[in-house]
């Protein structure tokens, strides 16, 4: 089981890692999805089934269309090949992301984490009825939230005289 | 797979019924109790892999039959008899092709965009029910599984798109991307109904909820419920859209992009993708048999006795056929009329089918004079919507008047 | 090492990742590349606690739902916001875009 | 309603999908190497030589090598040498032959002008269009024996044109024959009685109508050369 989560989790971290730091744009772009892929591969071995098969829908099959889309739209040949970000500015990120990282990695491997054997996973329909009954309010307003977002999206990428620019 | 417990007359009891799993057994029976899921796994495996790689092979052949028969032309018939040794000569064309790289191209990323274009499109097929007890992998969200697995081909369109380094290719790969948003969202949307009204996103559970007949001769498929038969509608032109097939095929529109994502393509990579068509045709088409037509069902009581998996097969060929004949028919639309078709007609549709698949699900236990009121709401939630939305799409779009030419 | 801690580990180690990308790329697409990978982090934390936790974790199940919904929504306004920037000034480094007044 | 046009337009190739099977009117496919096509009359494809006799072709050809068609061929894709002797041709009549007739159909652009020109209708447009060749050069430059095709095949292809040459060398002939019976009965009213061989030896054949299309006939229905009045090109 560990050995399988590890193989994953150097799956999924791998190409994440790559992902920030090649240059050419669309090859990021790939990567990234290589890596909710290899996301979705690890939910899937934890036993969140549902969850895994969601994720890679929204994110392989949404998210990276709509980044792709954009980074095509953003005039690929240009700015592809960015500049390497100044020194200063990577010096400065770099220091914070190493604190955060000290953090974090400290508190993980320092607490003492109760060891108790894996919950068994949760059959669908009580996934569905958690939806639909305590959370239901919660899931409207998401939907709420998904719509205003999806308009949002339309008039911001919108040309600027609608009347003329047909739809986008 | 759980083997059939019911009663001895049953027709799932038939010989013919289990040959295909007594087969496995007698392969896997003498095999040690530990290996003995593998190697059942690797046949499965293998059993696909042979009946859709022939499956492809001869829609080939069938496609450029029909296509010419549909031509006044007779198609291919001179390699073997009535041309069904065509497909392997096509293939051994195919793979002594010279394969040709652009210089400019990204070439890791033109390598890998058939490969994984043909790895996604198989990995679909691992959940759907060919039979009774025929199902290669049992998941209990396996359709979400088959969408999110069917997801990223389009992805791999890109990628071809892109990294052959061509502008007609780079095109390609923007429509590609532009019709898959378009169209993953009817289809998903249309599935919604039909796992709503059987109250479970596993195939099996699916094709189960569609069991039994109304008085022997009606079967109880989605496909033919107002609800269902909207819904069966706008999935398959979805998937027609989705499989990159006529009259949807703009990634590689041949009058305008040459061959789209094809075009740096030659050889095996191009036979590669090929297959994929097909193979993800094929895909689509056994989820529409799974979803709509009752999968494995027979049509008919009495018919029960010919094996599951056979009016499966008979089912999937006949929505084949229809993605043949369709191609036939219909000239290529343009982008526009692409994505408005999308968002403006089938989306609405799909949304207000929700509504009815879940009126229809709600009122299940109505009968009598209810029963009939059920019936008739949810065909005028079917025709009403239809017809306004046809309208308001079509506006405008009269029979074309030619100023010079007409007398 | 028990799974719990590997999983806070990945989840650890894609938060970083994420935030190199926020915090030194200057490009805006990779920035928001970045924000989601920082979510999924988020996410894979309560798919975690759920699974080798102490249990009661189901609300955490929901949560993710929720969150991915919401990591979607952020990516295509996002986008659409990208591209109106791109639009506006020719760019898409976050550096660029440093004025409120068109 | 949208979609009615959708299902008319299946129909319609669903008919023809049917119909291809049972209705010949809506299968008009010919399989070409088995079943050649049948070509208009007036199809013409690359020049031929026309011979009178099918067994001897260089015997009976009518062409007197008189180069009109090398100097008008626009792009220039026969040669012609002529022969240094005579020898009789199908009349008996001695006449000069082509000892070399060569066409490159790489270069002819069937335009016809050598048939035109001919003022023997010695060549003639031809139906063969699968002539092509593994050989870029030798292959498609057609020289005499290849180009001979007997007057019963050009009657196969072009039977009404074929027919009215055929009835025009006749009356010609028949023209040649009277003025050369009243050049003799001139000449027998003179005191010099001299009958010119060729008048005399076309005499029976001409009394015969010309036969179409069989080549025994054709070969005992001599041509009488009477040129018309075309200037006999000069010698180069």
């Amino acid at each position: 089981m560990t050995l399988l989560l590890a193989i994953l989790a150097l799956v999924c971290l791998v190409p994440a890692v790559a992902a920030v730091l090649v240059r050419n744009l669309i090859h990021s772009a790939l990567l990234f999805v290589l890596a909710w892929l290899g996301l979705a591969a690890f939910y899937l071995a934890v036993g969140a089934e549902f969850i895994a098969f969601a994720h890679a829908l929204v994110y392989v099959g949404g998210v990276s269309m709509v980044v792709l889309f954009a980074v095509l739209l953003t005039r690929p040949g240009r700015e592809s090949a960015l500049p390497a970000p100044s020194a200063q500015r990577a010096l400065g990120g770099l220091v914070a992301v190493s604190l955060v990282a000290s953090m974090l990695g400290s508190s993980i491997f320092w607490t003492r984490l109760p060891s108790v054997e894996p919950t068994p996973p949760v059959p669908l329909r009580r996934l569905g009825e958690l939806l639909a009954g305590p959370y239901l309010v919660a899931l409207l307003l998401v939907g709420l939230i998904l719509t205003v977002a999806l308009i949002g999206g339309l008039l911001l990428a919108a040309p600027r005289r609608p009347s003329e620019g047909g739809d986008a | 797979m759980i083997l059939a417990a019911a009663a001895p007359a049953s027709p799932a009891d038939a010989w013919l019924e289990r040959a295909p799993l007594l087969l496995r057994d007698a392969l896997t029976g003498w095999l040690p109790d530990a290996l003995r899921p593998w190697v059942a796994a690797l046949l499965s495996i293998a059993t696909i892999l042979g009946v859709f790689g022939l499956l492809f092979a001869y829609m080939t052949l069938a496609e450029r039959k029909i296509l010419g028969r549909i031509q006044n032309r007779p198609g291919p018939n001179r390699t073997g008899p009535f041309g069904l040794l065509q497909p392997f000569a096509d293939a051994i064309k195919a793979l002594t092709k010279e394969d040709i790289v652009p210089r400019a191209a990204d070439q890791v990323l033109h390598f890998l965009a058939p490969v994984v274009l043909v790895a996604l499109s198989l990995i679909g097929l691992a959940v759907i029910p060919f039979g009774r007890n025929l199902v290669a992998v049992e998941l209990e969200a396996s359709v979400l599984y088959f969408f999110a697995a069917g997801a990223a081909t389009e992805l791999s369109i890109f990628m071809a798109g892109w990294a052959s380094r061509n502008k007609y290719s780079l095109l390609a790969a923007m429509r590609a991307l532009a019709q898959l948003i378009s169209y993953e969202v009817p289809l998903l949307l249309s599935m919604v109904p039909v796992v709503v009204v059987a109250g479970s996103l596993s195939t099996t559970g699916i094709v189960a909820a569609q069991g039994g007949w109304a008085a022997g001769v009606w079967p109880h498929w989605h496909a033919l419920t107002p609800w269902g038969f909207s819904a069966f509608g706008v999935f398959m032109v979805a998937a027609l859209a989705e499989s990159n097939r006529s009259p949807f095929d703009l990634p590689e529109a041949e009058s305008e992009l040459i061959a789209g994502h094809l075009t740096e393509y030659s050889g095996f990579k191009y036979a590669l993708f090929f297959m994929a068509e097909y193979l993800g045709m094929a895909a689509l088409s056994a989820m529409g048999v799974t979803l709509f037509l009752g999968g494995w069902q027979a049509p008919l009581a009495v018919l029960e006795f010919i094996p599951s998996y056979v009016w499966f097969g008979m089912k999937l060929l006949l929505l084949l056929l229809g993605f043949i004949w369709i191609r036939a028919t219909f000239p290529r639309l343009r982008i526009d009329q692409l994505t408005r078709l999308s968002w403006k007609f089938l989306v609405p549709l799909a949304l207000v089918n929700l509504v009815n698949g879940g009126l229809w699900a709600v009122t299940s236990d109505w009968t009598g004079a209810a029963g009939v009121a059920r019936w008739v709401v949810s065909a005028l939630l079917v025709v009403v919507p239809f017809v306004v939305l046809g309208r308001s799409l079509t506006a405008g779009y009269g029979p074309r008047t030619y100023r010079y030419a007409s007398p | 090492m028990s799974p719990l801690h590997l999983c806070l580990a990945l989840s650890a180690a894609l938060f970083c990742t994420g935030l190199v990308a926020v915090l030194v790329r200057g490009n805006a697409i990779l920035v928001l590349l970045g924000v989601e990978l920082m979510l999924n982090a988020a996410n894979l934390n309560f798919i975690a606690f759920w699974r080798f936790g102490p249990g009661g974790g189901e609300a955490g199940l929901v949560f993710v739902l929720f969150s991915i919904a919401v990591a979607a929504a952020e990516a295509a306004v996002g986008m659409a916001l990208v591209i109106a920037v791109h639009r506006h000034l020719r760019t898409i480094r976050v550096a660029a875009a440093n004025r409120l007044k068109g | 309603m949208l979609g009615k046009g959708l299902l008319q337009g299946l129909a319609v190739t669903a008919k023809n999908l049917v119909g291809s099977y049972h209705d010949p009117a809506r299968y008009v496919t010919q399989e070409y190497p088995e079943v050649q096509p049948k070509l208009p009359e007036a199809y013409r494809n690359f020049p031929f030589l026309v011979s009178e006799t099918a067994d001897d072709p260089m015997g009976t050809l009518r062409c007197v090598a008189c180069q009109i068609c090398e100097k008008e061929c626009p792009p220039q894709c026969i040669y012609i040498e002529k022969s240094k002797d005579k020898k009789p041709d199908a009349t008996g009549k001695a006449q000069i032959y082509p000892a070399v007739f060569a066409i490159d159909t790489a270069v002819c652009m069937s335009c016809q002008i050598c048939v035109e020109v001919c003022p023997f209708d010695a060549i003639k447009m031809d139906q063969e269009f699968a002539i092509a060749a593994t050989d870029r050069f030798g292959g498609l430059l057609l020289n005499r024996e290849q180009l001979a095709k007997p007057n019963a095949y050009y009657h196969q292809i072009h039977p009404t044109e074929a027919a009215e040459v055929d009835e025009r060398l006749a009356a010609e002939r028949r023209a040649a024959e009277e003025k050369a019976r009243l050049a003799a009965a001139a000449k027998a009213a003179a005191p010099k009685p001299a009958v010119p061989a060729a008048a005399a030896a076309a005499a029976p054949g001409a009394a015969r109508p010309a036969p179409a299309g069989s080549t025994a006939p054709a070969a005992s229905a001599p041509v009488d050369p009477v040129p018309p009045p075309a200037p006999r090109p000069p010698s180069p």
